[in-house]
């Protein structure tokens, strides 16, 4: 077990870093200069314009080679220091994911979780449930067909704009500071409600149609059969059943993980909500190497650590890949 | 025709292949024109591997194959091919070699389009039926038929069918009986023993050590990747030596006599001994002692085609 | 009287019509009895041991009755047939070595079933203890996953669970067949060993293989194409059995000993018969050495001698 | 007899009349062989004596008079694809770019490109990455681009030092990005630099210069304004400026910082509007101005001293911080603010007595000492401080009192000078004076002491929003009589115009200087007001200017980039890309509050 987790770490040690440094190298290789992006529209006079241009590389550090820029930014990366953010000049890109982060986990967690529970109960009702089967399922197969974005719009537009019931922009209302009261906590609620259903809608449709597709699996399987065959109620064996199911689609959140965040973002860019999301759009647009960086280096640990989690969680459930780790049978 | 040097394959297992796990050690034996050997052993002693590997569909850790004075890891493209033309194989599960989407006969027009792209549709049917018919099958029966509308028994016999449209010289039969029909098995041995008559050399891999004597001049007992006992097939099963084969030969279900009260050791589910004797683990030799633990007893020659690897049951 | 079957039909449907794979099956087994099924694959040896315990769509009950102990099993209902299932009646399935369900501690899956039973696991305990003992497993297997397990262990696992609650009948399905012959024995041993203890009162025993019948069963039935051949004890089938089908098949066995160089043995002309449209009268007729005019008619299934039963026209004629 | 007579007569004056015509044509046709055999013997004897083509110098859409160019400079189409090729021969390929997403810039180099195709110039519209397209502008890798930074100014040497910026250096930054190098003009735009403010004729005179070597060669294209829009919804606020009516008269605007452009009279203008409540929100309804379209991006410094245009954006300029004077872009004038009077008391000395009374938010005064401090970091720091050209030509400043500074200059650049004065912000000097380089040039300036109206608030700052506090003890409460109405402004950064429309409309939102989507109807319906009744709807204030690489070939031909200048269809731009919500631009690129400079 410890051999097993030993290895597990030095994979995602190893994937740690080749992710992170391909995430330090793609904002290098777009075209542009951040600095020169900063400078843009200081009225200084053109001979000047070099100097200032020098002293604002030196402070981000990009005046030195490459390869020093490389190491550099490992160091600072085991400071806990990501970098100025060019965008938010002179913010750092740490405070401004720091920022950002609550309203992601307050927006995904919720959002992967209910949409997992709730996804596979129905998908697990459904698969022996015929009309539900012929009818809701091809709305599971629709909805998670659905881009993320159009599902967006079409609820800021519906719910938001048409029957103005939602607000579509923002993580509270603009009248409003944070505080720990109840018009805030409305206000926090009611921003969150169309990002969060636009996002579980989606997951929900993709995990209802994973179950159902599982579980007509596994009640053919051999130990069902079996289990049916002694006589065992129906019961005991669709919750084998069910638990057996579930397995696959644990680790289909797994690897969905990067996809599941990716919708995130959309739906962030969309509802304006403060996440990640919405950093990253601006940074690409701004050419933010450092915040680029930062926010999927975030992302990076975040789909790592949950991959964790979910390995871990696996181990637990399935016996299978507890004893293939210590090397079990032939 | 096929000489295997002290081949060996290791697999390595866990994520970063840090551990190595021994399925076939320095096996050595060979195989003349028309000859049936028999390789026989429980599941997990490394035959399908040996078969596999002589399929070249594996590669060998260690050791050399040899077919007719060539080394076959040194076939490429076109020797490759016409080394194919002439050694082929037929597994245990039938099922698997079959693509569900398309009809059976799909592995027939491969074999033409591969080897026989210029004969004609005529020549070619006839070739199909002639070799259907030679493996039993009725090609009205079969023909046209997608696998799940096929028995177990008849897949088997088509892939036989399909190894003989070529001029083989050599096949590898992996367990290809025992998932057939007990009125049919004899007749798929009979028509291996007909292709070895016709000077077809065969491998012959099999658990089932009845189906072993009846039809190959040499047997080997293999027992977890080493060969702990072989030679003329008579002699190993009417003077088995070592523990393991006597202990198989108690075992084996007869139609002449009644399973004698011998204690079967169970299979041992995880294995102490590495370095010392296979078999020590499982070994009930009342002499059986520190040496065998120690080291790996080599094959010896006991008789005129016999050896053993055994130092406790040389013939008294 | 263990078991008696009464002119058993069952079908399976599919999209080209009913497939006749058990057609007026009459056979009883003595208590004590551990009865072979032999036959090759397409029998119905299977489709009758399903119909005893577990008969689901695409099976579908035609007529006959089967009786254990006296009392009638209402086969054709899923649902009443449970109170009978694993307690009256049980099944060691082809598939034993899946058998279980991966995901659980065998011990934990047995406790939920014997809950979901109603039977109380802590009383059973030590039984099962025993029973695992019995057949040479510890008793910490219970903490064990199924993957923990080699195929023969697996094999012998489901053998105590499936008579755990003493079985009347016992229903192994080829459960030797995919193990090594050491295995294979030690197995089949068992079988007759919870026999001899009487914790099944009588077995079918199926598998293709005779020749491990002839190691442990009392008598042997033999199937051809969904109807029933022979039965008689498995020395007389073994030695002198009658009906040419079963004397082909005994004879196409290969036998340690036997080289083909010297004995050439024969199979069985032919294939057997597809069963959307099995041919009139005996269904062997086609493929049988000594068939004759008479074999037109369909043979019934009737004791020659004490405890003998074939189909046969020759031989009613014979001992006639 | 009679009739036929008259008829004859009318026929035969037809005749007459007819072979008069024709002989008039006849004498033309035979004047245009003739003026082609000469063209044709001078340009055999000197090409550089051909007939001059007369072409005016405010250019304007007349895609004849492109082609007559283009033809006349020996661009022609030799293999018939319908476009011209150079007269060496060689094929044109030309791009025209804009960042990509900018949808309206778009539109427009679309009109642009099909435009100059119809004369016959090879010009693809292409749509970088804003990052690429930022870096080929600045390292001059672009073959034509929009841009438009130049910003209101009082001087016309603001966007002419931007159009003809020297020297040319390999990163031109920000201005004369097409590297037009021409020492006559650069030495005008010097000239101009050094020219008084209030030397209006000196002034127009160089203009005038600037302008026909400009109009004459061509090195950049201007095409259309670009506006600053305000547009409120009065349901809590009421009494906005307009510039339908006589007063007052400000520009409700926030954008980029113009708080100090008529912002700040508008906010001490307003009054709130009797009934409405307070809410259940942190800040009282009735007491705060919602406003959106100051900027974009969300809010990350209070510098008023970072590069590029952080702080305006903010309010940090403007709200927080201060400037000696105040621009009025309506007007075109400038105003004493922090600074109570200034003036040049001769050609290199200019004396600024601040007000009196003046106190940081933390309670200090403000005096000539902040004035100084802040005027000298551009000394101190030239590396990071945009100002610090300035000290090229100043000497020193000296305190005269507590009040008053002496600007010692040694070749003052008045014009210069005096955007300085409304664009330099006053910083109080016991915060800052302790502040190293870094932290003064890339430091947020977090809790920031300011003079202005509002105080930033801390807690109510987030991603998308800015909030600013009223300062009860501003200044300009007593001393200009100015009391800003609202107790709280909160700025909004919305992610799209259409999510500003739709607040505004619902009433969230009180102001707003986006530019919004059919505006015009909204007007029209009272669904929205707008200090400016009619389209374009705006204050031009800044110009957008098509710059040709004159670099390469065949941009570095004057002939060639009049013919463009001619070809481009402006009214395209405005119409269709703009739908009227722009202005086509002047030929001299000047905004039309500098109009006096206007030779063309």
């Amino acid at each position: 077990m410890r051999r097993y987790f030993g290895r597990k770490i030095v994979v995602y040690l190893s994937t740690f870093f080749l992710a992170v440094t391909i995430d330090w190298a793609i904002p290098r290789f777009m075209p542009g200069n951040p600095i020169l992006n900063l400078l843009t529209r200081v009225a200084g006079r053109p001979e000047t314009v070099q100097h200032m241009y020098n002293y604002y590389s030196r402070i981000f550090g990009l005046d030195i080679p490459v390869w020093k820029q490389y190491i550099n930014f490992w160091i600072a990366l085991f400071h806990g220091d990501l970098g100025t953010s060019v965008l938010m000049f002179p913010q750092k890109v740490t405070a401004i994911i720091m920022r950002a982060v609550p309203y992601d986990i307050f927006l995904l967690v919720p959002a992967i979780l209910l949409s997992f529970y709730a996804g596979n109960k129905f998908g697990a009702f459904a698969a022996r449930t015929k009309w539900l089967d012929n009818t809701v399922l091809p709305l599971g197969y629709m909805l998670t067909a659905t881009p993320y974005m159009w599902l967006g719009i079409l609820l800021a537009w519906s719910l938001g704009i048409v029957a103005g019931i939602f607000p579509i922009a923002g993580a509270y209302g603009f009248n409003l500071q944070p505080s720990l009261s109840w018009v805030f906590i409305l206000s926090l609620l009611e921003h969150w409600f169309l990002p969060f259903v636009s996002l579980f809608l989606v997951y929900f449709g993709g995990w209802a149609i994973g179950m159902r597709n599982m579980i007509i699996y596994e009640l053919e399987a051999d130990y069902s059969h079996y289990l049916e065959a002694l006589g065992a109620p129906r019961s005991l064996v669709r919750k084998y059943a069910y638990r057996n199911a579930i397995l696959p689609q644990i680790t289909g959140l797994a690897l969905q993980l990067g996809v599941v965040v990716a919708g995130a973002l959309v739906t962030e860019v969309v509802f304006s909500y403060p996440g990640i999301g919405y950093w990253i759009l601006q940074a690409i647009q701004n050419q933010d190497y450092f915040l680029i960086q930062g926010c999927f280096l975030f992302i990076i640990i975040m789909v790592l650590i949950a991959n964790f989690i979910i390995d871990i969680v696996y181990v637990i459930v399935d016996p299978r890949t507890r004893l293939g780790m210590v090397g079990g049978s032939a | 025709m096929l000489k295997l040097d002290k081949i060996s394959k290791v697999y390595s297992t866990g994520t970063f292949g840090g551990k190595l796990l021994p399925a076939v050690v320095d096996v050595s034996f060979d195989i003349g024109e028309g000859e049936v050997v028999s390789l026989i052993g429980e599941s997990g002693s490394g035959k399908s591997t040996i078969g596999k590997m002589i399929l070249r569909l594996i590669t060998i850790s260690s050791g050399k194959i040899i077919f007719n004075g060539i080394d076959i890891s040194t076939f490429k493209k076109n020797t490759l091919k016409s080394y194919y033309k002439e050694v082929q194989g037929v597994f245990q599960d039938p099922f698997s070699s079959y693509n569900p989407i398309f009809k059976a006969d799909k592995i027939f027009t491969i074999i033409r389009q591969e080897f026989f792209p210029k004969m004609k549709d005529k020549e070619w049917e006839e070739k199909v039926d002639s070799s259907l018919k030679a493996v039993g099958l009725n090609p009205d029966q079969v023909l046209n038929k997608f696998p799940h509308q096929l028995s177990g028994g008849q897949l088997q016999r088509f892939l036989i069918a399909r190894a003989l449209l070529l001029d083989i010289k050599f096949l590898v039969a992996d367990e290809i009986i025992s998932m057939l029909d007990a009125s049919t098995r004899v007749d798929v041995l009979n028509l291996l023993a007909e292709l070895k008559s016709r000077g077809l050399s065969i491998l012959f891999i099999t658990h089932d050590l009845s189906l072993g004597y009846y039809i190959s001049e040499k047997a080997i007992i293999l027992y977890r990747g080493s060969v702990v006992e072989m030679g003329n097939t008579e002699k190993v099963y009417s003077n088995s030596l070592h523990p393991y084969t006597k202990m198989l030969m108690a075992s084996v279900p007869r139609l002449d006599k009644k399973w004698e009260e011998v204690e079967v050791e169970l299979k041992a589910k995880q294995i102490e001994n590495t370095i010392g004797c296979v078999y020590y683990d499982r070994c009930r030799v009342p002499d059986k002692d520190a040496g065998c633990a120690g080291s790996r007893p080599p094959l010896i020659k006991v008789e005129q085609d016999h050896f053993v690897a055994c130092k406790h049951c040389m013939k008294e | 009287m263990s078991l008696q079957t009464k002119n058993l039909r069952v079908y399976y449907q599919t999209l080209r019509g009913d497939v006749k794979a058990l057609d007026d099956v009459t056979f009883n087994i003595k208590d004590g009895e551990i009865m072979g099924l032999a036959g090759e694959s397409g029998c119905g040896k299977t489709t009758l041991a399903n119909s005893i315990i577990y008969l689901t769509p695409p099976m579908k009950y035609i007529d006959g009755s089967v009786e254990l102990d006296g009392e009638e099993l209402p086969i054709w209902d899923i649902d009443s047939m449970n109170t009978f299932r694993y307690k009256k009646v049980s099944i060691i399935p082809q598939y034993a070595m899946n058998a279980m369900n991966p995901t659980r501690k065998i011990g934990k899956m047995t406790e939920e079933l014997l809950v979901s039973k109603k039977i109380s696991y802590k009383k059973t305990k030590a039984e099962l203890d025993r029973r695992l003992d019995l057949v040479e497993l510890k008793n910490d297997i219970l903490g064990m996953y199924p993957i923990e397990l080699s195929g023969g262990m697996k094999q012998r696992m489901v053998l105590v669970l499936s008579t755990l609650l003493n079985p009347s009948l016992l229903i192994a399905d080829e459960i030797t067949s995919a193990l090594d012959v050491s295995t294979q024995k030690a197995v089949a041993e068992m079988l007759v060993e919870f026999r001899n203890r009487k914790i099944v009162k009588s077995m079918i025993v199926i598998t293709h293989d005779i020749s491990i019948l002839y190691q442990i069963a009392d008598s042997i039935l033999v199937m051809y194409a969904g109807k029933l051949a022979e039965k008689a004890s498995t020395e007389v089938i073994i030695h002198s059995p009658m009906h040419p089908y079963t004397r082909l098949l005994i004879s196409s066995l290969p036998k340690v000993g036997v080289k083909y160089s010297e004995k050439k043995l024969t199979g069985i002309k032919g294939n057997t018969p597809l069963l959307f449209n099995p041919p009139v009268g005996c269904r062997f007729k086609d493929r049988c050495p000594v068939a004759f005019d008479k074999c037109i008619k369909e043979p019934p299934f009737i004791e020659i001698e004490k405890g003998h039963f074939v189909a046969c026209w020759r031989e009613c004629e014979r001992n006639a | 007899m009679k009739k036929v007579f008259i008829w004859l007569l009318v026929i035969s004056m037809i005749v007459v009349f007819s072979l008069v015509g024709c002989k008039e044509e006849a004498a033309a046709e035979e004047e245009e062989e003739m003026a082609e055999e000469e063209v044709a013997e001078e340009e055999e004897m000197a090409e550089e004596e051909a007939a001059p083509l007369d072409i005016p110098l405010g250019f304007s859409y007349d895609p004849a008079m492109a082609a007559a160019i283009l033809a006349d400079a020996g661009y022609v189409d030799t293999d018939g694809d319908g476009l011209v090729e150079a007269p060496d021969g060689s094929k044109i390929e030309l791009t025209v770019t804009c960042p990509f997403g900018w949808t309206d810039w778009m539109e427009a180099i679309s009109v642009i490109s099909s435009s100059a195709m119809e004369s016959g110039i090879n010009l693809v519209a292409e749509t970088p990455d804003y990052g690429a397209w930022n870096t080929a502008l600045m390292d001059g890798t672009f073959n034509a681009t929009l841009n438009n930074w130049a910003s209101l100014s009082n001087t016309p040497w603001t966007l002419y030092n931007l159009l003809f910026r020297h020297p040319i250096v390999d990163l031109m930054q920000s201005g004369n990005f097409g590297r037009y190098e021409n020492q006559e003009i650069f030495d005008l735009v010097d000239q101009l630099a050094a020219t008084q403010t209030d030397d209006i004729a000196g002034m127009q005179d160089i203009c005038g210069q600037i302008q026909t070597t400009m109009l004459t060669e061509m090195p950049m294209i201007p095409l259309w304004y670009n506006g600053l829009w305000s547009q409120w919804n009065d349901s809590v606020w009421s009494n906005w400026p307009s510039s339908a009516e006589d007063a007052p008269k400000s520009l409700p605007t926030s954008w980029s910082g113009y708080w100090q452009l008529g912002g700040l009279t508008t906010l001490a203008n307003l009054e709130p509007v009797e009934g409405v409540e307070a809410g259940t929100g942190t800040y009282a309804r009735n007491e705060t101005l919602y406003m959106s379209g100051a900027a974009w991006g969300a809010f990350s410094d209070l510098n008023p001293f970072l590069p590029g245009t952080k702080a305006n954006s903010t309010g940090t300029i403007g709200l927080l911080y201060e400037s000696l004077f105040q621009y009025d872009p309506l007007t075109n004038e400038m105003t004493p603010f922090l600074a109570e009077s200034g003036e040049w008391t001769d050609d290199s000395t200019y004396v600024v007595k601040i007000r009196d009374g003046i106190k940081w938010t933390d309670g200090q005064t403000l005096d000539a000492n902040d004035v100084k401090f802040t005027f000298e970091l551009g000394q101190t720091y030239p590396g990071g401080i945009w100002y610090a050209p300035m000290w090229d030509y100043l000497d020193s400043i000296d305190l005269v009192d507590d009040l008053t500074l002496q600007f010692n200059f040694t070749a003052p650049l008045y014009q210069e000078f005096s955007n300085n004065l409304y664009n330099i912000f006053i910083v109080p000097e016991h915060i800052w004076a302790s502040r190293t380089e870094e932290e003064i040039t890339a430091g947020i300036n977090e809790n920031p002491v300011g003079s202005g109206a509002y105080e930033w608030d801390a807690a109510g700052v987030g991603p998308d929003r800015n909030v600013w506090t009223k300062n009860n003890d501003w200044w300009a409460i007593d001393a200009l009589g100015m009391d800003v109405a609202p107790n709280k402004i909160v700025d909004i950064r919305f992610s799209s115009n259409n999510v500003a429309l739709g607040s505004i409309l619902k009433g969230e939102v009180d102001l707003s200087n986006n530019f919004l989507p059919g505006v015009a109807e909204l007007v029209n319906k009272g669904y929205v007001k707008s200090y400016f009744p009619e389209a374009p709807y705006m204050l031009s204030a800044n110009t957008a200017v098509l710059f040709l690489n004159t670099t390469i070939a065949p941009m570095n031909d004057a002939a060639f980039r009049r013919a463009l200048a001619f070809a481009i269809n402006t009214g395209d731009i405005v119409n269709v890309a703009y739908a009227n919500l722009v202005k086509a631009a002047d030929p001299s690129g000047l905004l039309p509050s500098l109009s006096t400079f206007n030779n063309y």
